[in-house]
């Protein structure tokens, strides 16, 4: 039965809006080379299998994963590429924990690596495709294609996200203020990581609130970036993994459950998502990772969050349906500084998907993240010491969502 | 390495061009799954799916098939690759302990998309790609001439494949109809048109449409839904490098891996022995051979010597493998089906008498660039 | 959809890199086909074409389905029980775009709703009466179809949804 | 249940994507843009990349951006070939009237092998092992199509 899987290692490469100085596999190999440098006891001979993911609609590349071989060191290795939309990097992380404790003979070290290049390609055909393919059927039905167009242009560039916040806004009685405040949070604390996109050491609310509207309820200045960029973790062992490093991050427990299609749904026969804040997938999977974690009490027993949240509604709506707080306190919470760098509970100190997103890899890096402050290792490390952190993805068309929980003391409790 | 029951099964007949919606299609190879176990909805605790984004044409393929694909509100993934890949990963979630009952389902619809351009989408895209010489069609030409330049083989004696694999096909009432033919002639295959010189058109497996499910459970539930499961008991998979300049194509290194990772697991130590029936994705006649080489079913150079028809001295794809019809992310899956249907003995009008061990196996690449190998036993 | 907005971002410390050459490429969807199975739709839209809506319930968990769905995602089985939906309901969620007039260059609201029909349990997006102002938008918002004159058994029978007067007690849902 | 109804429709937009080359393969494309085939090779094995690449493969080693680059001759050796009338393009594979002869050709120096069209061949004068020569294209531009194919010496 499986073994005790820890991350050892995490990398990074340098994010930006147009990495124009590198293809595909030589900005991957940057990542890779920036998780193996913080492992100087572990070479590419140490590595026994491969996981690889990215978004492949956004890079124009089919199976990406074929090209990179030598620039990862995979030649001759196995290897397993994973994609589901944006929680790909998490559905990444979540295979390379399953490779490692699955015991299969002679691989015990694996590395996962997740990447996108958005730059490359048409940010929002790529996204509008997730669903052309269903408003095609519309036409069908005898819907008049400039109307199918209008029906879209509500969720447009950011999709049905802007529908969530909508019910969101209304459910916890916020305004714009306290998203725009989650915004100040993340690119201040991304200021501080010297791999991030947005840095933003001076940003004020007022500001954020002077951008026009994308779509109501969301504004120019809180919605995430589009980046170029790269993140690989290192998983092994747990016997290997104490030699390689001083502390590392046990992974203990992994989920990525799937709900139904928001707002369109498939064959574009309308949603039984009525409220899509509600995310049973995110509430399930959070359920499935804890009691594989042992964790009966997210609030106590969680010290450091890594959420996904492209806007800050999101961000809000995670940590609640995720256990950390009470529905609708999160906002109170932020407003007080529990979540900030030093508070009690800090939330994205890496500045969180708001402020970085190279969508295939976000999902990685907040377990990256997470396991880096574990490790104390982080290059926005919080003061207090971590013992217990969440990693969490959320991608698909508002359905998908991966939760991993990692630890500084392996769960022996289990099996 | 534990072993792993497959306690069900389906797959939809192969059509060229289906009258199937494409849900329709992943629902009803899903269900019947299920109905072939005698289990419900809520018995799925893991679902993985192997869909590709470029084949189904849209952004997160996976995202609309949810519903369709019985992964609402389960831990749901998805592997883009072949469907054998997404095996190996719902072997890997039985083997951690977290799961008791693995979906996994794979295909696509090859009428829908524009075949031999997304597979150009495979090829470097600074380099190789802008001027497309380099394609799945130059590759298979390559790949067959650099084998027979090196062992001295006559396209002839690779045709001959082409003709067995069709001739089973016939026999196979899920095969596509388009492949199967119970005479077929040599110089049939010879005298059909050039595809890539060497490779005649007769010799590829034709891309088509199709979507096969699988049922994955660790042995003690597998002992509690099915009396007669078959055993995963052994896995490899590797990838060898990219650039087809760089690559010896006369072998496979990448097979060779995964057949000594496979049999390793398994405790296999002569295949050509052990091994009763074979289930290869050859996307060209020519592969096989190249494949039952690498994992030792046969000497370097000596594949078409080989036995390889149902009653011979070890039968590869008897169900007429994937020159019986390749429905792209599919066939991977589809091969091990065929080889735990032998092994039940199930395999009406081309089964294998006495079938006990068998292997199976996926690709994906450019002369098949990553493999991967299973090996097979029955229960009883 | 970005040439039609307004676009304004915020400044952020930028580090350049050196910019390399570019190879073109396309994915060309225009050569692609979806294949889709509309057989449980026809129902559907005949009863549409006589200004009636019909959804599809579930025989294994009895949720109805408007507009009907090929399967049951909760049981994976096909539902295939019709049943009488209701022509009010109310709007689940909503959002405004802001679109530019390709002619004028003013900056457009564009609602855009999702409504919960009374009757069944999923939602389908929905276009509202365009003299409805933006800003009057809430969720809870009970709201009517208006049908085509003509139906002729497609889903623009539905032509838009009208406002109806919100006689709900709870009169909290109109704050926002 | 009444007759089966499935509908068709098609694809309506394109999705355009523009291939960052990076700075090894910018160096080999502003080689190529003045007629010169130039590639890398790796310190530790001492293999000839052409084009040129960031990292070996074989010893996993990374190659530094301004070292160890080296000039070619436009000769090479034919290591394999096929013979198709197929085009195949980002949009669709098309069946043409006239064969293409594609080669694969290792340049006199260098590890690796390019794959490009072998002109004014006929089919059966192509003998793998026989020596190529580089044809250019008259007004080079930075472009994988500077190099049109190879013809016999």
């Amino acid at each position: 039965m499986g073994r005790q899987v820890a991350i050892a290692s995490a990398g990074f490469s340098e994010h930006a809006s147009k990495r124009s100085d590198v293809n595909i596999v030589e900005l991957v190999s940057e990542a890779v080379k920036d998780c193996l440098k913080k492992v100087p006891s572990i070479s590419f001979d140490d590595i026994d299998a491969y996981v690889t993911g990215n978004m492949p609609g956004f890079e124009g590349a089919n199976l990406p994963e074929l090209w990179m071989t030598d620039w990862i060191g995979a030649r001759n290795k196995p290897l397993m590429r994973v994609t589901t939309g944006g929680t790909t990097g998490g559905s990444v992380g979540i295979a390379g924990y399953y490779s490692v404790t699955a015991g299969l003979p002679g691989i015990d070290t694996v590395l996962a690596v997740a990447f996108e290049q958005q730059s490359q390609g048409d940010t929002s055909v790529g996204l509008g495709n997730v669903a052309y393919g269903e408003i095609t059927v519309l036409s069908q039905l005898g819907v008049p294609f400039g109307q199918v167009g209008r029906l879209m242009s509500g969720g447009a560039a950011i999709g049905a996200a802007a529908y969530q916040a909508t019910n969101y806004m209304r459910k916890s009685k916020i305004n714009e203020e306290d998203l725009a405040r989650v915004v100040v949070q993340n690119r201040h604390n991304a200021a501080k990581t010297w791999w991030t996109h947005l840095k933003m050491p001076n940003l004020t609310i007022e500001q954020v609130l002077d951008t026009p509207y994308i779509s109501y309820p969301l504004r120019y200045g809180m919605v995430c970036p589009a980046s170029d960029g790269a993140c690989a973790v290192l998983f092994t062992i747990e016997e290997k993994a104490k030699d390689i490093c001083d502390i590392p991050a046990y992974v203990n427990g992994v989920a990525s459950v799937a709900h139904e299609t928001a707002i369109l749904g498939y064959n574009a026969s309308g949603s039984a998502q009525i409220d899509p804040s509600e995310q049973l997938g995110a509430m399930k999977s959070s359920e499935i990772a804890y009691g594989q974690a042992g964790i009966s009490f997210p609030r106590k027993e969680i010290d450091y969050a890594e959420v996904y949240s492209p806007f800050p509604n999101q961000e809000l709506m995670w940590v609640e349906k995720l256990g950390l707080f009470e529905e609708t306190t999160a906002p109170q919470m932020y407003e007080t500084g529990l979540t900030a760098l030093n508070g009690e509970l800090p939330v994205c100190c890496s500045g969180g998907v708001n402020s970085t997103n190279a969508i295939g890899a976000s999902a990685l890096e907040r377990p990256a993240v997470a396991a880096l402050q574990i490790m104390g290792k982080a290059a926005n490390q919080v003061p207090k010491t971590v013992h217990t952190a969440i990693g969490h993805g959320w991608g698909g068309a508002l359905n998908f969502c991966t939760m991993m929980v990692l630890s500084d003391e392996p769960q022996r409790k289990w099996r | 390495m534990e072993k792993v029951g497959i306690v069900g099964y389906n797959q939809v007949k192969l059509y060229s061009d289906a009258n199937y919606g494409r849900y329709e299609m992943i629902f009803e190879a899903v269900r019947g799954a299920l109905d072939d176990a005698g289990l419900k909805k809520k018995d799925i605790t893991t679902a993985i799916s192997c869909t590709n984004d470029y084949y189904d044409g849209r952004t997160i393929s996976n995202a609309f098939t949810v519903e369709v694909g019985g992964g609402y509100l389960t831990d749901e993934s998805k592997v883009e690759m072949d469907g054998a890949h997404a095996v190996l990963y719902g072997l890997m979630r039985i083997l951690s302990g977290n799961h008791k009952l693995a979906l996994i389902w794979g295909g696509s619809m090859a009428s829908c998309f524009p075949y031999h351009s997304t597979r150009l989408y495979e090829v470097d895209p600074t380099w190789e790609r802008p001027i497309a010489c380099v394609n799945d069609i130059t590759a298979s030409g390559f790949q067959m001439r650099a084998y027979m330049e090196k062992f001295g083989v006559s396209s002839e004696d690779i045709a001959k494949v082409a003709v067995k694999n069709r001739k089973n096909a016939s026999k196979n009432p899920l095969a596509l109809q388009e492949a199967q033919d119970d005479n077929i002639s040599v110089k049939d295959v010879m005298e059909s048109d050039v595809y890539a010189d060497p490779v005649t058109e007769l010799m590829v497996a034709q891309p088509c449409d199709g979507v096969a499910a699988l049922l994955l459970a660790p042995e003690k539930q597998a002992l509690k839904i099915t009396d007669n499961p078959v055993w995963i008991t052994g896995v490899g998979y590797n990838q060898e490098t990219y650039y087809l300049g760089d690559r010896n194509l006369a072998e496979s290194k990448s097979m060779e891996l995964a057949g000594k990772m496979a049999f390793n697991a398994a405790g296999i130590i002569d295949p050509r022995k052990e091994i009763d029936v074979a289930e290869l994705f050859e996307a060209y006649a020519h592969e096989e051979i190249i494949f039952s080489e690498a994992l030792g079913l046969a000497g370097k150079g000596q594949g078409t010597f080989l036995k390889s028809e149902i009653g011979g001295e070890l039968p590869i794809n008897p169900s007429g493998g994937a020159i019986g019809g390749n429905p792209p992310c599919g066939t991977g899956l589809i091969r091990i089906i065929e080889a735990a249907k032998q092994l039940k003995g199930e395999a009406n009008g081309y089964q294998v008498n006495g079938a006990n061990k068998a292997i199976a196996s996926g690709q994906i690449g450019m002369c098949a660039q990553n493999n991967i190998v299973f090996v097979l036993e029955g229960g009883n | 959809m970005s040439k039609l907005t307004q676009r304004k971002s915020l400044d952020y410390v930028k580090k350049d890199y050196k910019e390399t050459r570019k190879m073109s490429g396309s994915w060309y969807l225009t050569k692609y086909k979806y294949k889709y199975n509309i057989t449980h739709m026809q129902p559907f839209l005949s009863k549409l074409k006589e200004k009636k809506l019909i959804g599809l319930e579930c025989s294994g968990c009895n949720t109805v389905y408007f507009p009907p769905r090929f399967v049951c995602g909760k049981c994976l089985i096909k539902p295939d029980r019709w049943v009488d939906v209701r022509d009010t309901g109310r709007v689940s969620t909503f959002v405004i775009g802001y679109l530019k007039d390709p002619e004028t260059g003013e900056i457009q609201e564009r609602p855009s709703v999702s409504v919960h029909h009374d009757g069944a349990d999923t939602t389908s997006m929905a276009e509202l009466n365009p003299e409805v102002d933006a800003k009057d938008i809430y969720i809870g918002m009970p709201v009517k179809v208006h049908w085509n004159e003509e139906p002729s058994g497609g889903l623009t029978d539905i032509e838009y949804y009208d406002i109806i007067e919100d006689n709900s007690e709870d009169l909290d849902l109109r704050e926002d | 249940m009444s007759e089966k109804v499935v509908v068709t429709n098609n694809g309506f937009v394109r999705a355009e994507f523009a291939f960052w080359v990076g700075q090894y393969m910018d160096k080999f494309y502003d080689a190529l843009e003045s007629k010169k085939i130039i590639g890398n090779s790796c310190p530790k094995c001492g293999k000839v990349f052409i084009p040129p690449r960031k990292i070996c493969g074989g010893c996993n080693e990374e190659i530094a951006l301004d070292e160890n680059w080296v000039d070619l001759p436009g000769t090479g050796t034919l290591l394999n070939y096929t013979i198709t009338n197929y085009k195949v393009s980002d949009r669709a594979a098309r069946k043409g009237k006239n064969s293409q002869i594609v080669g694969i050709v290792q340049i006199d120096g260098g590890d690796t092998a390019i794959i490009y069209p072998l002109l004014n061949m006929e089919p059966d004068v192509v003998k793998i092992g026989m020596k190529l020569n580089v044809v250019w294209e008259e007004k080079p531009k930075g472009h994988p199509s500077d190099i049109k194919g190879f013809s016999k010496v």
